[in-house]
């Protein structure tokens, strides 16, 4: 506080978080600002790190599952699926087909519940409280079918190698397509109080531009990189589990601001219960996990990186197996945001500290994702 | 603690005086319990749980709680999500913060006992009571929000036993 | 001047939005009075089973369970006693360190261990959270479980057995005679895919156990 | 001075006891003083109430059920609590500026009340510079913030209690130019002239096509930039500078910071009910059911604001009204100015 | 370029720069030489055919026996993938800073530095990153490593 004494200085530190409302956890910025502008802002992460790795290190392949759930909570799915996919690709192990149909709808039922968070968190940044709640009051649908297949809201512990842990329910079709039937009514409802609103676009729009090649040097993944007009989608580009068989657009835009995050995220969310209409439809019978065994796996010696398509983008999961151990040597995990929050400096310098609190929240970043 | 500080101190050396502060005890904490105002207060997937018993479904406002962003106008901390050694500092300097009477619910098993990050981490604050002084414990990886709810309802129920008296 | 009108058309769009939703039906579930019907699967928090009939614990201390647990929340304690056939002592589940993963539930062969529905458990005191044996029993007293079915239990019986690493085949031993009491059961039709899926999981599992 | 409303008859009542003037005064004064305070206190209880209640339904949710039916006694509790708790001074404020920074706050909000209308008759006291005094005394509540965004020497506090200052400062203007122009028609600043001269629903400068819904809306505006919500929240903007000019009041004082907001609240609508909406004119029911009727639906506005809008940068907010409610508040009074004189529309 | 092409194709242009390693059906794995590093790095971004343009992920391992430091790289363009990676001795382990390549590789690097200690070379902001500020234990990720309040789980 004291560094602001004194009639002559120009600059000064402004220290935000690292328990601020809007840093989505605990981030800690510090800001260089001019009055109200930015000239220089350094993240500083590390509150929520709690060495992930290191436990994985002490666990078997079938007990990081749980672990993995904690590293990126918002879509622990696509965790879950990371590490399957790595230790698969592994062991070469194949994956039964209902089994992978059951993986892509709860995938991209997760996807959704995410991209619900992040609306409900931005517009709660910009002010604006009832999209917030409606957010929440559709995920709730969502985490019901969850919490029918697997037993829990956030952690599902669902996808494993080889497979999934259990069916799903004969309940779960029906009311999985009654979801998916109400909720575009829904997005139109978020739509009618945010997009075209001329406060939410003087918020949004040429605020915290982020050029193609720049998002590119910093492996800036997901939506944030589609709005930059990159069309690259790992579900797409890099196809792993059976995304090749659905028909979806790959949404992008040009500007790069925070409002084409926006417009990628709620158009995401369709192209989501597109995918999740064709795998209901589409569902075979059978078997739902193939030979593996839980208690005593032990993989060949080899590393490899997988990665997929989560709502943040992309998130790699590096393994690195010792021969026949029941333990992994090392498991790496990148999360879309790690990227993303580096390049938080590069696109914030310029704007209001209020546009830090858009661009934050535009660029969908969660700490656990980072830290670890 | 506030301006009535003294009160009941005056007040029971008037003959009748314990009837009053009885029924002022009953008023008092009643209404204390019946507005517990938390921080908002989040790092991890609890904060995700505290938000959707925030939300519709679950309603936390019909108990009276709203969140208030300063620590300075709060009754309450839910340590929603794992405190790290680096974060510990900061969340005693928050709980310092706060006005009497304030109160600490540990929200999952981070915050209870360390939960699946008791072994094998070295980055990991092993239960917050070792920070704060914690009031409720709620287990759970995350905790149901019906779970959290039943936690400040206990909560609600501890605050209401309490009598002027015990103001420390 | 037009994007002005239209500016202000937009914001009415806004709030007529969100002043209907002040007449349609709350979805809130007022938790204490009102309950949200758990799915079955939900999981509360971990119990030991009972056998119906006997009240006795199913458990035949194979500490598949503890070995199974990513957070190590689960103690056996047990007793040693002539021919190898253990005794349990004392089953101690720290709920302060429990993840409810419920790799124990789907690890366990003889239906002993299960995630309840069960949710509530705000407490004061931090050390009863810490539950054993007796506890454990008495909460899962009443809570419905599907004894397992054994489809081949002559290809069952030998799953634990390498999985023990000093004394194999004595966890094998109490196998049979659970298999023998169970025998056959009634599989409620909304869960039965359940039971189901525990024999083929873990009829696979075998080759790979070989192998190793 | 010519006494009326409220006062009058008080002084009247105590006159014929026979009392010296002089405490006839004094007592008349205070006993005016609690009632109008009294009332308010209520209404802003009720208000902070309404609020919950208001935005759990837009939610889909009930608000505040469990304290009493519905929740009544919510806010009492509230209110209660921050009684008890402790009262912060942290160590390195100002003290003198800290200390009566919600005292001012508190005290501005109040006494624009003692020349508003209720009804009838029912006016502390029709000041012949009434609508002027009003617009003086709510702008002093911008005093207030800045002692406090300056006292609690804290950044965040700090920004919050600068950006209230320019914020009230600039609006300010569209909203007084929009006042003048239902001034220019009635032609007096006493609030009881101007609601005598909107008689016949068809007068309500609401109505008073073309310039009447532009004021009115230029005043709504305004109005709600002058009390700090949302759109124009940004002092106390949660967001980003986590509670702005109060981060630092706990307690009391910053009870008092919350009910001056919930009675500036009902100032705005009251002038507004006032000035455009006929104040206690209406058919059948009595006067001050229809000034408090037409208040409360201005509440109801500014509420249904505060729970849809995302809020504005600072700028875009300075920006808004020097660029466009100045000039158009401006054109309007030139509008009303030449209706006025040229005669038309004078009904 | 599928795999097959990929996986000739690089020994091809690098010749003794790099070493293909056997990994199955999973992506292209090479090895290269801690000094070819910055080189290499530069060498495949700039080649029109491969233009890996995507640094996914730095990776810090240590194998018990040695460091490793591996880089995954990816390409928006061509969709290529594949990850090398470079092999250090404990004594004095340090590598070159690839930022000049991407950018992005700063946090990746940091990190990489605080949790193995291995120093990286001309990275201009090696501080504190993800431990407290006051931290003073090592390394952790280490497999050696230790600390008096780190609990491994129990075997069981």
């Amino acid at each position: 506080m004291s560094e602001s004494r004194g009639l002559h200085t120009k600059e000064f530190t402004l220290n935000v978080g690292p328990h601020h409302p809007s840093t989505h956890g605990v981030c800690r910025f510090v800001l260089k600002m001019e009055g109200e502008v930015i000239t220089h802002v350094t993240p500083v992460i590390g509150y929520l790190h709690r060495a992930l790795e290191k436990i994985c290190e002490n666990r078997t392949y079938e007990q990081i599952i749980p672990v993995t759930d904690r590293f990126e909570y918002c879509t622990a799915m696509s965790c879950n699926m990371a590490f399957s996919l790595a230790t698969e690709k592994l062991a070469g192990i194949e994956v039964p087909e209902r089994a992978e149909y059951l993986r892509v709808i709860m995938l991209e039922l997760n996807r959704i519940s995410s991209h619900l968070i992040w609306l409900g968190t931005t517009s709660l940044d910009l002010g604006a409280l009832t999209p917030f709640l409606y957010a929440f009051r559709e995920r709730e649908y969502i985490l019901d079918l969850f919490e029918m297949t697997c037993g829990q809201r956030l952690t599902f512990n669902y996808i494993r190698p080889a497979g999934v842990s259990r069916d799903i329910p004969p309940e779960f079709i029906p009311k999985c397509r009654e979801f998916i039937d109400m909720f575009n009514d829904k997005i139109d409802d978020y739509e009618r109080v945010l997009t075209e609103n001329p406060i939410f676009i003087a918020r949004n729009k040429n605020i915290g531009i982020l050029p193609p090649d720049v998002a590119i040097a910093y492996a800036v993944s997901g939506p944030a990189l589609r709005a930059s007009g990159v069309k690259f989608d790992l579900r797409r580009d890099d196809p792993y589990s059976i995304y090749d068989r659905f028909d979806f657009d790959i949404p992008t835009r040009e500007n790069g601001d925070c409002y084409d995050r926006y417009l990628i995220r709620i158009q995401e969310m369709r192209e989501s219960t597109k995918i999740v209409r064709q795998a209901i439809e589409q569902i075979p019978e059978g078997e739902i996990r193939g030979k593996f065994n839980k208690m005593n796996f032990k993989p060949p010696a080899g590393e490899v990186y997988c990665r997929v398509e989560n709502s943040r983008g992309e998130l790699g999961i590096y393994l690195q197996a010792a021969d026949k151990e029941k333990k992994p040597l090392r498991v790496k995990m990148r999360g879309g945001s790690f990227n993303q929050l580096q390049v938080m400096p590069v696109i914030c310098v310029g704007h209001k500290i209020a546009d830090l609190v858009a661009i934050m929240a535009s660029m969908d970043i969660i700490m656990p994702d980072v830290d670890r | 603690m506030g301006i009535i500080k003294k009160l009941p101190v005056y007040l029971e050396k008037i003959p009748g005086g314990n009837i009053v502060t009885t029924s002022l005890d009953f008023v008092f904490s009643q209404s204390q319990a019946s507005s517990l105002w938390y921080l908002l207060f989040g790092t991890a997937c609890c904060a995700i749980e505290l938000m959707a018993t925030g939300a519709s479904r679950y309603d936390f406002d019909r108990l009276g709680m709203i969140f208030r962003a300063s620590p300075r106008q709060s009754d309450l901390i839910i340590t929603a999500g794992t405190i790290t050694k680096k974060m510990a500092p900061r969340l005693r300097l928050l709980y310092d913060q706060m006005a009497e009477p304030r109160y600490v619910i540990a929200m999952g098993g981070c915050t209870v006992g360390g939960g699946p990050f008791y072994y094998d981490s070295y980055a990991v604050e092993k239960g917050v009571d070792h920070i704060v002084p914690v009031d409720i414990y709620i287990p759970g990886c995350p905790p149901r929000p019906e779970s959290l709810l039943e936690g400040c309802l206990a909560l609600q129920k501890k605050v209401k036993r309490l009598k002027m008296n015990d103001w420390s | 001047m037009k994007t002005l009108i239209d500016g202000i058309k937009n914001l009415c769009i806004g709030m007529v939005t969100v002043g209907k939703h002040l007449f349609r039906r709350n979805v809130t579930v007022q938790y204490p009075t009102e309950r949200w019907e758990m799915p079955e699967r939900s999981r509360g928090i971990v119990v030991l089973l009972s056998d119906q009939e006997t009240g006795e614990l199913n458990c035949t201390v194979c500490m598949l369970c503890m070995r199974a647990c990513p957070a190590s929340a689960i103690t056996i304690e047990y007793e040693q006693g002539e021919k190898g056939k253990r005794t349990l002592k004392d089953f101690i589940v720290d709920n302060t360190i429990c993840c409810f993963c419920g790799l124990c539930e789907e690890t366990c062969n003889f239906a002993a261990i299960k995630m309840a529905t069960m949710y509530e458990f705000a407490t004061e005191d931090k050390e009863s959270l810490i539950w054993h044996m007796d506890k454990l029993q008495e909460m899962g007293r009443d809570v419905p479980y599907e004894k397992p079915v054994r489809k081949k239990p002559a290809a069952a019986k030998p799953a634990p057995k390498p999985e023990v690493k000093a004394d194999g085949e004595k966890p094998a031993e109490p196998q049979p005679a659970e298999a023998a009491s169970t025998g056959n059961t009634a599989a409620d039709p909304a869960i039965a895919n359940e039971p189901e899926q525990k024999p083929d999981n873990r009829k696979p599992d075998q080759p790979a156990e070989d192998q190793t | 001075m010519e006494l009326t409303g409220i006062f009058k008859y008080l002084y009247e009542l105590l006159a014929a006891t026979g009392l010296p003037e002089v405490w006839v005064d004094i007592i008349a004064l205070i006993a005016a003083g609690v009632i109008v305070f009294g009332f308010l206190a209520l209404v802003a209880l009720f208000l902070v109430w309404l609020e919950r209640k208001f935005a759990g339904h837009a939610q889909q949710r009930p608000g505040p059920m469990r304290t009493g039916w519905h929740g009544w006694r919510q806010t009492i509790a509230d209110a209660i609590k921050l009684l008890q708790k402790e009262d912060i001074r942290p160590t390195l404020v100002d003290r003198f500026v800290y200390f009566w920074a919600p005292v001012v706050v508190f005290v501005a909000a109040f006494m624009a009340y003692v020349v508003i209308p209720f009804g009838e008759g029912l006016i502390v006291s029709d000041l012949n510079v009434g609508i002027l005094y009003v617009v003086a005394i709510t702008s002093f509540t911008v005093i207030g913030m800045l002692m406090a965004g300056w006292g609690s020497n804290n950044k965040y506090s700090l920004l919050g209690g600068m950006r209230s200052a320019a914020q009230v400062v600039s609006y300010e203007i569209p909203m007084v130019i929009a006042i003048c122009s239902v001034i220019l028609f009635v032609g007096s600043l006493s609030m009881v002239d101007i609601v005598q001269s909107q008689a016949k629903i068809y007068q309500w400068y609401v109505f008073r096509l073309p310039f009447g819904p532009i004021a009115f809306i230029i005043y709504l505006i305004a109005g709600t930039a002058e009390t700090n919500r949302t759109p124009f929240d940004l002092p106390e903007a949660e967001q980003e500078l986590v509670a702005g000019f109060n981060t630092e009041y706990s307690g009391m004082k910053f009870a008092m910071f919350f009910l001056a907001e919930f009675v500036n609240m009902f100032t705005v609508s009251a002038i507004g009910a006032t000035l455009f909406l006929g104040g206690w004119q209406g058919p059948l029911l009595p006067s001050w059911m229809w000034f408090l009727g037409k208040t409360m639906f201005l509440v109801l506005v500014l509420m249904l604001f505060r729970w849809t809008f995302p809020r504005l940068r600072v700028d875009q907010l300075m920006e808004f009204a020097w660029k466009t409610l100045i000039p158009f508040a401006f054109v309007n009074l030139i509008l009303a100015a030449v209706m006025k004189y040229s005669g038309w529309f004078n009904w | 370029m599928n795999r097959d092409e990929l996986v000739s194709y690089i020994p091809d242009t690098f010749k003794d720069k790099v070493q293909l390693l056997d990994t199955g059906r999973a992506e292209p794995f090479f090895l290269i030489k801690a000094e070819n590093l910055l080189e290499f790095s530069r060498a495949i971004k700039d080649d029109p055919k491969l233009h890996m343009d995507w640094l996914s992920c730095v990776s810090g391992v240590d194998t018990g026996e040695h460091f490793e430091v591996v880089y995954s790289v990816a390409s928006v363009q061509t969709k290529i993938r594949f990850d090398y990676k470079v092999v250090l001795a404990y004594d004095g382990a340090e590598i070159e800073s690839v930022q000049t390549v991407w950018p992005g590789a700063n946090w990746h690097e940091r990190e990489v530095w605080e949790l193995y200690g291995i120093n990286i070379r001309n990275h201009g902001n090696l501080t504190r990153f993800l431990l407290p500020d006051d931290w003073d234990q090592g390394h952790p990720l280490r497999k050696d490593w230790d600390a008096p309040d780190f609990v491994r789980m129990p075997e069981k």
